[in-house]
């Protein structure tokens, strides 16, 4: 288990040193492509690994099924990300927008930041885990810049400035965690998650409260809730489309992973109230939020990134519910918020690069340009604003019932009213941009392979979902919703 | 066997209903200092009818060569339903059965109206559909006021009950709104002028502009008749006088002939001392009507 | 009130009025300088081996590299000057010193009678003072130096409140601040680059 | 064959006939009548299915969906049953009519309307069928999904999208009511089977929220008077055999889940439900038929009389539930009776007129009853069905629109007897008046409606040289016109069934309400008084014989041709009389309502000097609720949205004051305020 680990570590870093060596673009093309399915193959074997023998804890290593579910995403998305961007790259290459150089460097970027992307999941150490969070910033940050044109820049330079002083009162809240474990028992075991659970009953609680909050706000900097959300659109709209993909799948998901694995000491030590009121309230804000700048938007990107941030206060809000089928629903709507939100991504990176534009009102017709796309973006807004035969739509009516059940019919009812104001704007927009009559001059050209395949599985696993919860994916969720809720 | 009977009145009134359009333009003609036509000038008139050719313009269709029959049936059938020999099971003799089926022979008249495609039958037919919308709900309020006082929709119980009654004001509100609804509804001065041929104030005879011959007759007769269905009614459910109990069938029946003629005067009474209302002023007409309706459910 | 503490609020405060980039990078190295003999004051107080592995990592990083780093990119940036921030040199500085006195009215109100209390209350102020310049200043090095300075300000509570962190943390502590500052070094020509300025407020097409 | 085998039959053709989407316009001859033909089939299989769960009684089955939210069951009962009846004679006749009318789409994406077609009967009988809570939504949703892509289905032209993004929008927010309404009852009852649901131990305040929230929820679908906007703008931009289905059933899938959730779920309320129910019915009956008069475009004509229909039914249903919170069991048999009977009606009658109104735009290709005219003598057989139809809707004796009028009338009438008090009485009668009313106006309404379109001469070349249509699209629209017939002259089968339907629901006493015999059905609750239509008949048969004897009389009448009395100038159509011009004196005394804009553009003679003046006259109405109501809450929430949008300003200061305030917030807080 401890190789396997190791080698998914190692693998992403291998296949980056590489492709930096190669020059001609196919050799990357290819050399990205095993890398990613051999990455993705051995977090998968982590899985089943997992599935047989519990936990794995080996020094600064830690794996459990809450960090199955989020290495099961990392593994769909970057595989996803990395066949979707050979032929975005390809296209982008033989448009000119990017030179022969830059490609190398767009994939050395990709597998780094995938490689930190693995680092926050496996590592069981709350220090270790605040560096390989910080790490996957300044990773992803160079490929929001990717481009190096002028909307570009402002995008990267407000992703670092916001999210590393968001980062820096996730430390000072790690250090005043220290601070309480060192006076509890002397810290023999500095910041480690398991001894921290152990002991977490002995803690100094109005320090510990004061600790979560730092922590939380700094994560949910990261993680794009409520009011911390604002360089999230900037760097979702600017970076490339497979980034963006990763970034709003599963980036935010590993935010939200480090906030629950925090939550989950501090439950033990002050009771789940304190935490649960602070998730709520930030879950709501995060919906509350997105609707206006769904409601009235230009740019597409920008609005697949604000229904990113509206899906992170939802599973914000499944955690902050806190009974165990609120916590099953959440992760549940982890997974195909991150496969739904990357098929849209992919999507929408092809229209634009087929327009030419982000700009929403010169996007028209796409049915008639090419029917495939069309029906494909118009199912992927169908699902991902959670319409029934599709996955999300599972994992939403569990929360909303989760919340009816949990004794807040208000909170279910508002959070609907709010999903209702997004399906509209969503709809609006997709409809605008689906039918109506295409601009004469636009000559299609045919997606490339790897493309297709890769939105095809995004959508296939998305409309599977809603369908049947296979029963492994079903044991996972249940166990990982035991370990959060502290059973 | 009651089918049987009914069959039997509706033949009865029929033959009669020339008769009392007969006197009721015989008075008109009196009241206004000339002699005017005998009271069976109608009887002649229709069989006159009956025995020319009718002329029928191309563009019609199927359905102008069957209206005079349906007008017809329907007003006989409406003649059927009245509850003139007060025992019946109930089961026909309906109020919402005998509204309809005069809606039938209106809804028939108007579309053959429209189908000769001239611009009369076209402005008859809209003003009465316009005159119905106007008459049906105020119909209803008006029978409605009889039929809640003896809880039942049956038109046999109502007269039942209306023959036990003595006077009250209620009843008289319910009278007056009725013989209001009655002049709407058959067509007389206030709302339509049955006798001209002036384009903007013919109703029912723009609608029957295009008929000549069998059909033309046919179309007078339901007219007299649904004339004398309206009046037998307004007498039945409104003027209970020789209250049932005290006399025998036979005079009951003499008793509803006298009050039958009584009626009829005074629609002609009625008809020569107001003139034709503008077309829209008949709203306010029907609302009083229909005010008089609810003040007599009101203080039953 | 040791004469470290003094010093470090001294070097904050004179970093709050400066405008121009040079001198605010030497001063960014000496505070740099102050930081690394506070950590080995640390660890000869408390004889731990692994503190002074981590003052010589400081004296590398935080007074080697960084300062090189910035450096080499106030030298191309000829005539940018602080020109005008949002908080005048006069209000900055008054706003610093609000912030410390504010620093140690937490400290005496969340931890009352602490041992090291001015170390903490300077490393709050630190922070404290490091957020503000990002906040006030316009010039993309300036906040450069801002985010550092708060990097530094958190390193020091570390080392006060907890007597430093396991050697593993404060080193990927240390390469994370590392390369934050070469991804904005490498930002920050690249907004010379393409917007002929490193004035930040030149950013804010993306609206809405 | 048990039911639960006609069940599985039923899913299995509907999915095989839904795979059709992937053959997109490859050979659509092949694929219009396999698909159709599955569909039919489908639909034969409903309807054998209904008619062995009412002879069997209940089935009960679990379905094939593996879903978090325990085992998903499905349950058809005898209300079930009724619906699914109604959904498979509605889909039957549909999908028949559909093998002809849908040549007119061949084409890239034909395969998509066959099997969208299929998906949407089936998403329609799993919302009848379903009976457990998620199971329900996915389906009802799924319908709603389907049918916006059908509506949506012809979208070179914009407005039929904005059309359909109306129709989706409304229907979420729709859901969203029936979802929390499900949820309050399903929290109640601990578990999501719709068999525990049980609303009589919610308490009085949350019984209220669900009864609320059900009735918007279900009233959104049904098209009633304030959240009716879409339903004239989806269904006459359908195809017609898609308009035929989504007006004369799906509206029905919402009736179905008010009676589930008024009769079964919430049990008896408080009077003030049946009140509300009434208040809404009757103004959506007035208005639903007055709009449908003001309109000249054929299809959106009978979108707006589905309105008052929906109404109508709603009056029963406001009624029933009065009469069970007054204790009469006895009336309020009586009541749902009315509801269901116009409720099957309505889908008959509704879809018979829809596919007319097809028939007309395949053969004339246009809508608009302006452009028809004289189409009798070149359809006569659409025709002739679609008088019966207009006929059926106008409530004209034979047919089986009076009998359900002549029921809720009745129950309309039993209201003041089981109300106290002088005011409600009043009421009551008020409430007969305005359903007389409403009948006379759909009357004019469908009078005009077939006048205009069907008789006189064409108005323009396109009704000028319009052909019948093929006999694949007649059979359907005959065997409808025979079901409202047969309905009409013996409705003794049809009540007897709904008794069965509705006898095991509490509150309601059915069987002891009724006595039929094989020609008349009698209501003793307290002698309402009977009906024997085979009599009424035989009473207007016998008159039209002697009708025919009288004319015959002096020998057999000779006709004669001559021309159209028009003062002596030769008649061209330009003289008849228009729709507009024919509803013009009722738009007239409701001008208050409508608010008519009146527009004559008049040609001076210098511009048109060579032919006089010329003058244009058009007349529009302006919607109250669109305008009143929808426009400004649409323009509130765009302009909340923009002033929001401020806050994303663009100044990276601001952003990290952003967080700095709020972690000062939460601090604050957290130091126990």
């Amino acid at each position: 288990m401890r190789e396997l680990i190791i080698l998914a570590l190692f693998l992403p870093l291998l296949t980056g040193t590489v492709t930096m060596l190669a020059v001609k673009p196919q050799a990357i093309k290819i050399i990205n492509l095993i890398g990613s399915f051999l990455t993705s193959l051995t977090l998968l074997a982590i899985i089943h690994q997992l599935t047989v023998h519990e936990v794995f804890s080996a020094g600064i290593l830690y794996v459990d099924y809450l960090s199955a579910v989020l290495l099961l995403v990392v593994a769909v998305l970057s595989f996803t990300a990395v066949l979707f961007s050979t032929s975005y790259m390809e296209r982008d290459l033989a448009d000119g927008h990017i030179s022969e150089p830059m490609l190398a460097r767009y994939y050395g970027l990709l597998n780094l930041f995938i490689f930190t992307m693995i680092c926050v999941l496996v590592v069981g150490n709350l220090g270790l885990m605040w560096v390989a969070i910080e790490a996957t910033t300044l990773a992803s940050a160079l490929l929001v810049a990717f481009y190096f044109n002028r909307s570009a820049l402002e995008a990267a330079w407000k992703y670092v400035m916001v999210c590393t002083v968001g980062i820096c009162l996730a430390l000072l809240g790690t250090i005043i965690l220290y601070y309480t474990q060192l006076n509890a028992d002397g810290g023999t075991q500095a910041l480690d998650w398991l001894s921290l659970l152990q002991i977490s009953g002995s803690l100094d609680p109005s320090m510990v409260k004061l600790a979560f909050v730092f922590i939380f706000i700094g994560y949910g900097t990261k993680a794009g809730l409520a009011p911390m959300h604002t360089w999230l659109p900037d760097a979702h709209s600017q970076a490339p489309s497979p980034v963006s993909g990763l970034l709003s799948g599963a980036l935010l998901s590993c935010a939200i992973y480090a906030i629950v694995r925090n939550m989950i000491v501090v439950q033990g030590a002050v009771g789940s109230q304190f935490v649960h009121t602070l998730l709520i309230v930030f879950g709501m804000a995060s919906i509350l939020i997105a609707v206006p700048f769904i409601l009235v938007q230009h740019d597409v990107k920008r609005l697949l990134a604000y229904s990113s941030v509206e899906h992170i206060g939802l599973i914000t809000l499944g955690f902050g519910l806190g009974s165990p089928l609120a916590v099953y629903g959440a992760l549940l709507h982890i997974v195909n918020h991150a496969v739904g939100k990357s098929a849209l991504f992919y999507l929408a990176g092809i229209i634009t690069q087929e327009y030419q534009t982000k700009n929403i009102v010169r996007i028209r017709g796409l049915m008639k340009v090419s029917p495939i796309l069309g029906t494909m973006f118009m199912i992927a807004v169908l699902a991902i604003t959670g319409s029934p035969p599709f996955a999300i739509f599972v994992s939403k009516f569990t929360l909303i019932w989760a919340a009816f059940l949990g004794g807040s019919p208000l909170l279910g009812g508002s959070t609907l009213l709010l999903l209702s104001g997004i399906f509209a704007g969503m709809m609006y927009y997709c409809l605008r941009m689906c039918f109506g009559s295409a601009p004469k001059k636009l000559e299609f050209q045919r997606v490339g392979t790897a493309a297709m395949v890769a939105m095809a599985a995004s959508i296939v696993m998305v409309i599977a979902g809603g369908m049947v919860l296979p029963a492994w994916l079903h044991t996972i969720l249940t166990q990982a919703a035991t370990i959060v809720v502290g059973g | 066997m009651t089918m049987f009977i009914d069959m039997m009145q509706a033949l009865i009134l029929l033959l009669a209903a020339p008769l009392v359009v007969g006197i009721i333009k015989k008075t008109k003609a009196r009241l206004q200092n000339r002699r005017g036509p005998g009271i069976q000038q109608l009887y002649f008139d229709i069989l006159k009818f009956l025995a020319k050719d009718s002329v029928e313009s191309p563009t019609v269709s199927w359905i102008f060569r069957v209206t005079p029959y349906i007008y017809f049936a329907a007003a006989v059938s409406a003649a059927a339903l009245l509850p003139v020999w007060l025992n019946g099971s109930g089961l026909v003799n309906n109020l919402l059965v005998f509204i309809y089926t005069l809606a039938i022979g209106r809804f028939f008249l108007v579309l053959a109206s429209l189908d000769a495609g001239s611009a009369f039958g076209g402005m008859g037919g809209s003003r009465e559909m316009y005159i119905s919308v106007l008459v049906e709900p105020v119909l209803l309020l008006a029978m409605l006021t009889v039929a809640v006082r003896s809880g039942s929709t049956n038109l046999f119980a109502m007269a039942g009950t209306a023959m036990q009654e003595s006077f009250s004001l209620s009843y008289f509100f319910a009278a007056c709104a009725f013989f209001i609804v009655m002049l709407a509804e058959s067509g007389r001065i206030p709302v339509d002028n049955p006798d001209t041929h002036l384009e903007l104030t013919m109703i029912h005879e723009g609608m029957v502009l295009e008929y000549s011959g069998r059909p033309l007759g046919l179309i007078f007769w339901a007219v007299a008749l649904k004339q004398l269905i309206l009046i037998l009614l307004f007498v039945l459910l409104f003027i209970p006088w020789p209250l049932a109990g005290v006399v025998t069938p036979w005079v009951q029946v003499l008793s509803i002939v006298v009050k039958v003629l009584l009626v009829a005067v005074a629609l002609a009474v009625a008809e020569t001392i107001t003139n034709k209302m503008r077309l829209f002023k008949v709203p306010n007409f029907m609302a009083l009507s229909g005010l008089l309706s609810l003040l007599a459910l009101a203080a039953q | 009130m040791n004469l470290l503490t003094v010093l470090l609020l001294f070097t904050a405060m004179v970093l709050s009025r400066v405008s121009n980039l040079r001198t605010a990078v030497k001063i960014l190295l000496f505070q740099s300088i102050m930081v690394t003999a506070a950590c080995l004051q640390a660890g000869w107080n408390t004889g731990e081996a692994h503190m002074y592995i981590a003052a010589v990592l400081t004296v590398l990083i935080k007074a080697g590299l960084i300062p090189f780093a910035l450096f080499r990119v106030v030298k191309i940036l000829r005539r940018e000057r602080e020109s005008n921030p949002i908080l005048g040199p006069n209000v900055s500085f008054v706003a610093s010193a609000i912030l410390i006195v504010l620093a140690y009215w937490l400290i005496d109100r969340q931890l009352p009678g602490v041992v090291s209390r001015d170390a903490l209350a300077a490393s709050v102020s630190l922070v404290l003072i490091g957020l503000l310049l990002i906040m006030t200043r316009r010039q993309a090095v300036m906040q450069i130096i801002g985010l550092i300075t708060m990097e530094n300000g958190l390193y020091l509570l570390g080392l006060s409140v907890t007597m430093g962190l396991p050697l593993v943390i404060e080193l990927g502590i240390f390469l994370d601040v590392l390369v934050a500052v070469v991804v904005l070094v490498i930002l920050t020509y690249r907004l010379k680059l393409s917007f002929m300025t490193t004035d930040t407020s030149v950013l804010k097409k993306l609206k809405g | 064959m048990l039911a639960v085998d006609w069940y599985y039959l039923m899913l299995v053709l509907f999915t095989l006939g839904g795979l059709s989407v992937f053959f997109g316009g490859k050979h659509p001859g092949k694929i219009n009548y396999v698909a159709h033909g599955l569909a039919a089939l489908g639909c034969l299989a409903t309807v054998l299915c209904a008619i062995f769960v009412l002879w069997q009684g209940t089935l009960e089955l679990t379905l094939p969906l593996s879903l978090p939210f325990g085992v998903m069951t499905a349950r058809v009962d005898s209300l079930a049953a009724f619906f699914l009846l109604l959904i498979g004679v509605g889909g039957l006749a549909a999908s028949v009519y559909a093998m002809g009318y849908s040549k007119e789409y061949y084409g890239g994406r034909y395969g998509l309307l066959t099997g969208l077609f299929n998906v949407f009967l089936l998403s329609m009988v799993l919302v009848i069928t379903a009976s457990h809570v998620a199971a329900f939504v996915i389906a009802w949703e799924v319908m709603s999904v389907v049918s916006f892509l059908l509506v949506n289905f012809e979208y070179e032209k914009l407005a039929n999208t904005r059309a359909a993004f109306v129709y989706i929008v409304m229907t979420h927010v729709g859901t969203i009511f029936i979802i929390s309404a499900f949820l309050l009852l399903a929290t109640a009852a601990g578990s999501m089977d719709f068999a525990q649901f049980d609303g009589s131990i919610l308490p009085a305040a949350t019984r209220n929220i669900v009864f609320l929230c059900a009735f918007v929820g279900f009233g959104a679908k049904a098209g009633m008077i304030p959240l009716h906007i879409w339903l004239p703008q989806a269904h006459p931009v359908a195809p017609s055999h898609i308009s035929a289905l989504m007006s004369g059933v799906m509206i029905k899938t919402a009736i179905y889940g008010m009676c589930r959730f008024f009769l079964e779920f919430l049990g008896t309320g408080p009077v003030w439900w049946g009140g509300l129910i009434l208040a809404i019915a009757i103004l959506s009956c007035v208005l639903g038929v007055l709009y449908a008069l003001m309109e000249t475009d054929l299809k959106r004509l009978l979108a707006y009389s589905s309105v008052e229909n929906i109404g109508i039914m709603l009056l029963g249903i406001g009624s029933g539930m009065v009469f069970m919170s007054k204790g009469e069991p006895l009336m309020a048999g009586l009541a749902w009776v009315a509801v269901l009977y116009h409720c099957f009606n309505h889908a008959v009658f509704k879809s018979l007129l829809f596919m007319g109104a097809g028939a007309v735009l395949h053969s004339t290709h246009t809508k608009d009853i302006e452009r028809l005219g004289g189409l009798i003598k070149r359809m006569p057989y659409t025709a002739l069905f679609f008088l019966v139809g207009a006929a059926t809707i106008a409530a004209l004796p034979p047919l089986n629109g009076f009998i359900s009028e002549w029921l809720t009338f009745q129950a309309l009438f039993l209201l003041p007897q089981a109300m106290t008090g002088v005011a409600p009485k009043l009421a009551g009668t008020v409430l007969i008046a305005l359903l007389g009313l409403t009948g006379a106006l759909a009357a004019a309404c469908f009078v005009k409606a077939f006048g205009i379109a069907f008789l006189a001469k064409p108005r323009s070349a396109k009704a000028e040289n319009a052909q019948e249509v093929s006999a694949v699209m007649l059979a359907p629209m005959a065997g409808l016109a025979l079901l409202c017939v047969l309905l009409g002259v013996w409705p003794q089968g049809m009540i007897t069934l709904i008794s069965m339907v509705l006898a095991d629901f509490p509150g309601l006493n059915v069987d002891a309400m009724l006595t039929t015999n094989w020609y008349s059905v009698a209501f003793n609750a307290s002698n309402a008084g009977g009906l024997s239509m085979p009599f009424v008949i035989g009473l207007l048969l016998i008159s039209v014989v002697v009708a025919v004897a009288l004319s015959y009389l002096y020998g057999k009448p000779r006709i004669v041709t001559g021309e159209t009395w028009t003062c002596g100038i030769v008649p061209n159509s330009h003289m008849q009389y228009t729709a507009t011009g024919f509803s013009g004196p009722i738009r007239r005394i409701f001008h208050s309502v409508l608010r008519p804009q009146r527009e004559t553009i008049v040609d001076e003679i210098e511009t048109n000097h060579y032919f006089g003046r010329r003058l244009s006259y058009q007349v529009a109405i302006t919607y109250v609720f669109t305008d009143m109501v929808y426009r400004p809450i649409n323009r509130t929430i765009l302009g909340m949205a923009r002033f929001m949008k401020t806050i994303q300003a663009g100044s990276l200061q601001l952003y990290i004051g952003y967080i700095m305030a709020v972690t000062v917030l939460v601090l604050i807080w957290n130091a126990g305020w």
